[in-house]
């Protein structure tokens, strides 16, 4: 579904991506791992459009390298961005509404709305607050929930378990699978907390300083020694 | 290249001769040059130091302030009436300061509650309720004709011209504002100036009271505003209403931006076209001057978003990016601007890899 | 042993909303307090509330014996409290050098006019304070940074330039909130590392917010479980990990899971 | 008492006109997030281009029409070519641009239509009725609808629509919108556009009483900016509100406060300014926007 | 251009030690008129008149072949616009940046402006004359060695209204609302002079406005409640003294007006406000009104507005300020000068032009003249109160 080889990107001058390759299979889970700063981040930005990259990404055969960010979503990308990515001034409920910009199923809205609501208490007890009024860990699953509105074919997750408590990164990863047995959605996703990632995704691809130097499935990874070092802390 | 001559320009040896050759140049160039540029150079030092003043307040503490104008006419008015009743020059340059400087503190302690757009609005008042007050207080300032106080013609012993002895006063006066502000900004006060101008959350946090800043950099800018004012009065040796016209404050609050916000050199520069550009205009075609310079800072800002004082910067990463083989990259989405900053070391990396610590 | 920082009933409400009830605690000098709860429960507004970017509705906050309650941020730093932020917020077109050289302000002699004039103590205090800055940066792994813009950095690193910053102050309390969020495993280690250092260093006290379990069992002396603004319960962290009111409204059902947060053998 | 009502009338004519460029102002803020100075000098071009369209014989009404909807093509033109190359940058610099701007169109309509007060004919009669002992200009209260409607629609578009909705979130967070999928570029354009055919509207209705020159809004843009920021920049209703009590306030305090009088009224706006923001920053009517760290 | 060497302080230029050597600015050709004034920013509509009528006399001049100087040479006169925004240090900058070639500086309009660079014209010793603003100081000639004004005096024009009434036995009552700077002040004052002895007049009621103020509304409203019979403004502002006489009717309040001699244009103001000529309005003037149907056929309007078009069309073509008019009759005024002077001098100049007596200038009013040698006075001094007939304007002998 998503094949990206050999993409580089600079941030100005510096080259922060030499060569990122990776395939996300239709229906797939992908995780992307990495010490802070290995580029992931970027990695997904450049999918999104965000940042101008080099190299090429097709998704569902077309090359979308170099669209603009709202095409890309238009296309069927969903992209939960690293840290406040929600906005501000809205109220919860607008902010969820921007994330359905592209739907037109009034009814299906609702309906996404009160499950996502349910999923998310928090949210549900905020509802007409505005977002920057909300703990880190509630913009964190405003952030998901606006992704998630958007029924998305693809879906970016940067972190998404960022700041959450345990209980609730569980419950969004279930939600997340739950969505992805339902829908079938085909996710690429960073995580830090490998375990949990662990817990969703079919294969992994490990960056170090901007390029994919390893990839395999769960299983594989998981055995890897240099892998349990330093992502899952497995002795 | 651009990497080369900035290098260079960063080893101290060469910052040292070159500002000694630029002061050498500063004091000679009054004895050769013509009149009308070295009045042209000492009306640029007058601005320049305005600019000054409005940088420490916005540039480099962030509160819009289109109250600029005001402290420069205040600091006019106040040079022009110690002159004309007899006051001793150094005791009107001392007064002066101290009068805007306390206006200042005043207009500070209440503007510095608000923030953003709200202080500029209260700002905006002081020209605007000052043109009125300046006309009422005729017997003062001479009301809407105006006052002239003509005291910098050149002393018999100095061997100068009057141009020449104004053009001193300004580079002197101006000088040392310059060197003071400079000094100021790049230690301790400017570090704190910049982070109550971005997050005042944090500054908190750092034990930098949002308010008190506030109030200093204000306080500051407008002591600086007063020695302008002074200048001004060096200079053009007539003050009216209309000098403190808030249209004014909006020219100055450009030229900041053209020059570089919170930028040293930028203040010179802002100066520069603060008085440059309408000249150049006026060479142009003197009836489309406002269509001109218009254009002109449309066009500055559409080059240099930085300002000129960024210029460097600019030439810096367009070679260094002209250098680099793959496709220039950039973020395509208007939203996030990366500002290209200091990179020593080529390649970014995590921090577990030791290779590229220095 | 009189506590160092101590809260009692402390209460806090925006408009009709309460965020925290009656909520007390005392931190004794260089122990670490972990405070843990779900997402909104008030963690990071009770840290607000102990520096001043929130004013308690009623309650008591003391440093000692100073109440400090009703301070302003700024007022803070007298009181040797520091603190870090959930979301970083740096001064992102500065260097990282800048940016952790602020932490060490109040620590700088002189008023404007001295520093206008460049007098020699100042210029000294300076040098000094510099090389202070960059010794940390190396200790924390981010040497290599100092002269790099902020927002040259990814988010991770964020973080770490953060806690050097808050170090600046030489602080006696320390707020740290969420200072593993968006680190790795290998990373996670390192930071408690680092805090291990400190904690052998001097007396400093902490308190951390963490929702990575792990860097909280390797680290608290004792755990302050919020729920709803109010105090669910308080011990070890073991006590809380084991504690079914924790449980249900926190960990989730298999808390003592692995995946919970990397596992709870990190120390 | 006469006296003391026709103040108040008087007041609300002249609040209109604050009031007409503070919506625009109002547009332009909430769907890119930006001031913009040159909003009462397109504001300008716009009159200048319905009496242009006049000038050719086209009917008042058309003529009006017409320049609005020239105005929208190039407020987003603008948009396009100047403003977005600004985006996400430093917001001192985005203001001095639109002050660049601003600069440049009056420069243009001094050039194309000279600097002499050009008489632009008013939608409205030039008769007046009277109510109360007061006397209202059939001119000054059509003005006074017009602006009191556009004021609902605009809120109604902001708290109501799919496209306010975009607007807002674009103005908010770009990236963040552009994820979601908003065309950003484009709606960008649509908030200038708007903005720039609601200043025509408003430039045609002031012209007439203001009499066209290039520099007819200049003090008129300090006034709005005023009541922008009184009534709170995320309201429509609140700027215009505050607009009126603008208008009305410096009025009555010019004829009955001695020490103001007529030559300090200025004052007025921002002393209440002062006054009102210290207890509300977000203005009368705004909407907090919490700050969090 | 002239010398770029330094000279100790002042003037620049030639003049020196031989006497008859030519000042800067004339050669045996040509000679340079610069004007500061300003052309952009909220005066430029008047600011650009005082060009374009100066523009459209020397062009037609110089068209004719020039203009023939007492010295014997024919010389072409070209004009210098330097736009100062009003601001008085741009017309300091604009005077020093030009006085090197520029031979007298003239026309320019505004008193803060001319006031700023009026000490260093002395020092220098450059003529400024014939600048248009009522501001006493430059007809002063102990303190204006170098200076001369060109239109009345403020006081002059409130005079001549306080005698006009002064000379009625009516009980009149007056409202006076004027412009809050030195122009309102004269105005006011030398009315106010003029009517200190009549027992019969009494001014009930007197305001202020700022000349940036959107509206004078609220102080009609006041003004109004005093119901009086004349109402003498002080305006300088066009729209809003339509909107005054428009507020006035709405308001049911309809004195007689005194308007004074820069706003009260039939076509730009009485037209546009609906005027309705039974209630009275009155204006002093020394220029015939072009737009008025009464001068449509005046030899003298018409040569100006065809000069006007032809010469001044980078400034205006349509002379919607009088100031275009008197700049006109400035350029005549310069040129009665020129022809005079015998050496090609700035002081030779000065005293050609301060020998001016009687000039019956183009489109000048009768009983109107050019006078430079009264002391206190500017070149033109003597105004004729006329009155709206509807279409445009009359000779007024008294007040009805
Ligand atoms: N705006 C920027 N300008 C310059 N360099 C940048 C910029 N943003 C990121 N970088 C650099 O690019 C590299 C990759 O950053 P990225 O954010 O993709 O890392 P990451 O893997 O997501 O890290 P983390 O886990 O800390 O979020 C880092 O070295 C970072 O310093
Ligand atoms: N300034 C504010 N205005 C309104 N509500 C607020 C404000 N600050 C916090 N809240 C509310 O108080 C609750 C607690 O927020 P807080 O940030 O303290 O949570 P937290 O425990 O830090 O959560 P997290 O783990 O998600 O960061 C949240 O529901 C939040 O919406
Ligand atoms: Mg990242
Ligand atoms: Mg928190």
């Amino acid at each position: 579904m998503l094949e990206i080889t050999d993409l580089t990107a600079h941030y100005g001058p510096v080259q922060v991506l030499h060569g990122v390759s990776l395939t996300v299979p239709e229906q797939g889970a992908v995780g992307i791992l990495g010490a802070n700063g290995a580029g992931k981040t970027t990695t997904l930005r450049a999918i999104s459009g965000a940042v101008r990259a080099a190299g090429s990404i097709r998704f569902e055969g077309r090359d979308i390298r170099g669209r603009k960010p709202h095409e890309v979503a238009a296309l069927g990308i969903a992209h939960v961005p690293e840290g406040r990515g929600t906005l501000g001034n809205l109220t919860v409920k607008e902010n969820l509404h921007v994330g359905a910009y592209l739907r037109k199923d009034r009814a299906g809205i609702q309906a996404d709305i009160e499950h996502l609501l349910q999923l998310f208490p928090n949210l549900q007890e905020r509802y007409t607050a505005n977002a920057s009024a909300l703990s880190g860990g509630e913009q964190q699953m405003l952030a998901v929930g606006r992704a998630y509105m958007a029924r998305p074919k693809l879906l970016l997750l940067d972190e998404a378990s960022l700041g959450l408590a345990p209980s609730t990164a569980k419950t969004v990863y279930d939600a997340i699978r739950v969505l992805r047995e339902e829908t079938g959605v085909a996710m690429l996703l960073v995580e830090q907390n490998a375990n949990l990632a662990f817990t969703i995704v079919d294969t992994a691809t490990v960056l170090e300083t901007g390029r994919s130097v390893l990839s395999g499935t769960s299983a594989e990874l998981k055995g890897r020694d240099e892998i349990r070092k330093a992502y899952l802390g497995g002795s | 290249m651009g990497a080369q001559q900035t290098g260079l320009l960063r080893k101290p040896w060469f910052q040292l001769t070159l500002a000694l050759v630029v002061v050498a140049a500063l004091v000679v160039a009054p004895l050769l040059l013509p009149i009308p540029v070295n009045q042209t150079l000492a009306r640029i030092g007058v601005f320049a130091v305005a600019v000054l003043g409005l940088n420490v307040i916005m540039g480099y503490t962030g509160q819009v302030s289109l109250g600029q104008i005001f402290f420069l006419g205040l600091g006019a008015y106040v040079t022009a009436y110690g002159v004309n009743s007899g006051w001793n020059i150094v005791l009107v340059f001392v007064a002066t300061v101290l009068i805007c400087g306390v206006a200042g503190l005043v207009v500070a302690l209440a503007a510095a509650r608000l923030g953003g757009l709200a202080i500029a609005m209260v700002t905006i008042a002081l020209p605007i309720i000052g043109v009125p007050l300046a006309k009422r207080l005729s017997e003062f300032t001479g009301g809407s004709q105006g006052t002239s106080a003509r005291f910098t013609s050149a002393p018999d012993w100095s061997g100068l011209a009057d141009d020449q002895w104004q053009y001193y006063l300004v580079l002197a006066i101006g000088g040392v504002t310059f060197l003071l502000v400079h000094n100021l900004v790049r230690g301790k006060y400017g570090r704190a100036f910049r982070i109550v101008k971005e997050n005042e959350a944090v500054a908190g946090a750092m034990g930098i009271s949002p308010y008190r800043y506030k109030v200093l950099a204000f306080t500051i800018a407008s002591m600086v505003g007063g020695v302008s004012g002074f200048l001004y009065m060096v200079v053009v040796q007539y003050t009216s209403p209309e000098t403190l016209a808030f249209h004014h404050s909006i020219s100055l609050l450009a030229s900041m931006v053209v020059g570089g916000a919170g930028s040293i050199i930028g203040s010179l520069l802002g100066g520069v076209y603060y008085v440059l550009v309408p000249n150049f205009t006026n060479e142009v075609a003197p009836t489309l001057t406002s269509l001109i310079q218009g254009a002109i800072l449309l066009l500055v800002l559409f080059v240099l978003p930085g300002g000129i004082a960024s210029l460097p910067r600019a030439l810096r990463r367009w070679t260094r990016r002209s250098g680099s083989t793959s496709t220039p990259g950039s973020t395509s989405t208007p939203g996030s601007t990366p500002t290209p900053g200091s990179t020593p070391a080529p390649a970014p990396g995590a921090p577990s890899e030791k290779e590229v610590s220095p | 042993m009189a506590a160092r920082l101590t809260l009692t009933d402390v209460n806090l409400r925006f408009g009709g909303v309460t965020v925290l009830k009656d909520v007390g605690f005392a931190v004794e000098p260089g122990t670490v307090l972990g405070l843990v709860g779900p997402n909104g429960a008030g963690k990071t507004s009770l840290f607000n509330c102990i520096s001043g970017h929130y004013r308690p509705s009623s309650g008591s906050i003391r440093i000692d014996d100073a109440e400090i309650s009703q301070t302003r941020p700024a007022g803070m730093s007298r009181h040797g409290l520091a603190r870090t932020f959930q979301h970083p917020a740096l001064q992102l077109e500065s260097t990282v050098l800048d940016n952790v050289l602020l932490g060490g302000h109040t620590r700088l002699p002189g008023g404007p006019a001295q520093w206008a004039l460049r007098l020699p103590p100042m210029v000294r205090s300076e040098r000094a304070l510099r090389a202070e800055a960059l010794g940390r940066l190396d200790e924390l792994g981010l040497g290599w940074a100092a002269h790099r813009g902020a927002d040259e950095l990814s988010h991770g690193l964020h973080k770490g330039v953060e806690l050097c910053r808050a170090l600046m102050a030489r602080p006696q309390v320390l707020l740290l909130d969420e200072p593993a969020a968006g680190l790795s495993h290998g990373e996670v280690d390192s930071f408690i590392q680092t805090i291990h250092g400190l904690k052998a260093a001097g007396e400093i006290t902490l308190v951390i917010v963490e929702h990575h379990m792990g860097v909280i069992s390797a680290l608290a002396d004792r755990v302050v479980v919020l729920d709803h603004g109010s105090k669910l319960m308080e011990g070890t962290a073991a006590e809380a990990q084991s504690d079914p009111r924790v449980i249900e409204a926190y960990l989730g059902k298999d808390g003592k899971d692995s995946d919970g947060g990397a596992g709870d053998d990190a120390a | 008492m006469g006296t003391l009502l026709q103040l108040v009338v008087d007041g609300l004519a002249l609040g209109s006109v604050y009031g007409a460029i503070a919506l625009a102002i109002v547009l332009v803020n909430q769907s890119t997030g930006m001031i913009n100075f040159a909003q009462g000098g397109m504001a300008v071009l716009s009159a200048y281009l319905a009496f242009t369209f006049l000038g050719l014989g086209v009917p008042l009404i058309l003529a009006i029409v017409l320049s609005v909807a020239a105005s929208f093509v190039l407020g987003a033109v603008i948009e396009r070519f100047i403003m977005r190359r600004f985006m996400g940058g430093a917001e001192d610099t985005q203001v001095v641009v639109t002050v660049g701007l601003l600069t440049l169109l009056t420069g243009i309509c001094g050039w194309l239509w000279s600097y002499n007060n050009l008489q632009f004919p008013s939608l409205f009669p030039s008769s007046a009725f009277t109510v109360l002992g007061a006397a209202i200009s059939w001119r000054s209260f059509g003005t006074f609808l017009v602006i009191a409607g556009i004021m609902v629609l605009l809120q109604l578009l902001f708290q109501r629509t799919k496209l306010g909705l975009a607007l807002r979130a674009v103005a908010d967070n770009r990236q963040s919108a552009s994820f979601a999928g908003l065309p950003v570029g484009r709606l960008l354009m649509v908030g200038w556009g708007l903005a720039a055919a609601l200043g025509a509207v408003a430039g045609a209705l002031v012209a007439p009483r203001l009499s066209l020159t290039p520099g007819m809004l200049d003090t008129t843009l300090v006034y709005a900016l005023a009541a922008v920021i009184l009534g709170g920049i995320t309201s429509p209703v609140g700027v215009v509100v505050a607009a009126w009590l603008i208008g009305v306030l410096e009025n009555l305090a010019a004829v009955y406060v001695p020490i103001i009088g007529h030559d300090l009224k200025i004052a007025v706006p921002f002393i209440l300014l002062f006054v009102v923001l210290l207890l509300r920053p977000q203005g009368l009517f705004g909407r907090k926007t919490v700050v969090r760290v | 251009l002239s010398g770029c060497g330094r000279s100790d302080g002042g003037g620049g230029g030639g003049e020196g030690s031989e006497g008859v050597s030519a000042s800067p600015g004339i050669t045996d050709e040509t000679l340079t008129l610069g004007v500061t004034t300003p052309l952009s920013g909220g005066t430029a509509g008047p600011g650009t008149c005082t060009v374009a009528g100066l523009a459209a006399y020397m062009g037609a001049a110089n068209e004719a072949g020039g203009i023939e100087f007492g010295d014997g040479k024919t010389r072409t006169v070209e004009i210098e616009a330097f736009d100062d925004t009003y601001d008085p240090q741009k017309a300091l900058s604009n005077f020093q940046q030009n006085n090197g070639n520029v031979f007298a500086f003239t026309s320019g309009l505004g008193t803060p402006t001319n006031r700023a660079y009026r000490e260093a014209a002395i020092d220098s010793e450059v003529p400024q004359v014939l600048v248009q603003t009522g501001d006493p100081i430059f007809s002063d000639r102990e303190e204006s060695p170098w200076q001369l004004g060109f239109v009345p005096i403020y006081q002059n024009e409130g005079e001549a209204f306080g005698e006009l009434l002064a000379g009625t036995d009516e009980d009149l009552t007056v409202a006076i609302l004027s412009q809050n700077d030195d122009y309102g002040e004269g105005y006011v004052e030398g009315f106010k002079e003029a009517i200190a002895g009549s027992e019969n007049i009494e001014v009930v009621s007197e305001l202020t406005y700022e000349a940036t103020d959107t509206s004078v509304d609220a102080q009609l409203t006041e003004l109004a409640g005093s119901e009086a019979d004349v109402f003498f403004n002080a305006m300088s502002i066009t729209p809003l003294v339509i909107s005054a006489i428009e507020k006035s009717r709405e308001l049911g309040w309809s004195p007689s007006w005194f308007l004074p001699s820069n706003t009260s244009s039939p076509v730009a103001i009485l037209d546009p406000a609906g005027a309705d000529a039974e209630d009275g309005f009155y204006s002093v003037s020394f220029a015939k009104a072009p737009q008025s149907p009464a001068y449509a056929e005046d030899e003298d309007v018409v040569a100006f507005l065809e000069n006007l078009e032809q010469y001044a069309a980078e400034y205006t073509t349509t002379p919607d300020f009088p100031h275009c008019m008197w700049s006109y009759m400035v350029g005549a005024t310069l040129e009665e000068a020129f022809t005079t002077m015998t050496e090609p001098t700035r002081e030779n100049f000065m005293e050609a032009l301060r020998s001016i007596e009687d000039l019956q200038a183009p489109l000048m009013l009768e009983g109107t003249s050019v006078n430079t040698t009264e002391d206190g006075q500017p070149a033109v001094s003597t105004v004729v109160v006329q009155k709206y007939n509807g279409a445009g304007y009359e000779t007024a002998e008294s007040f009805e």
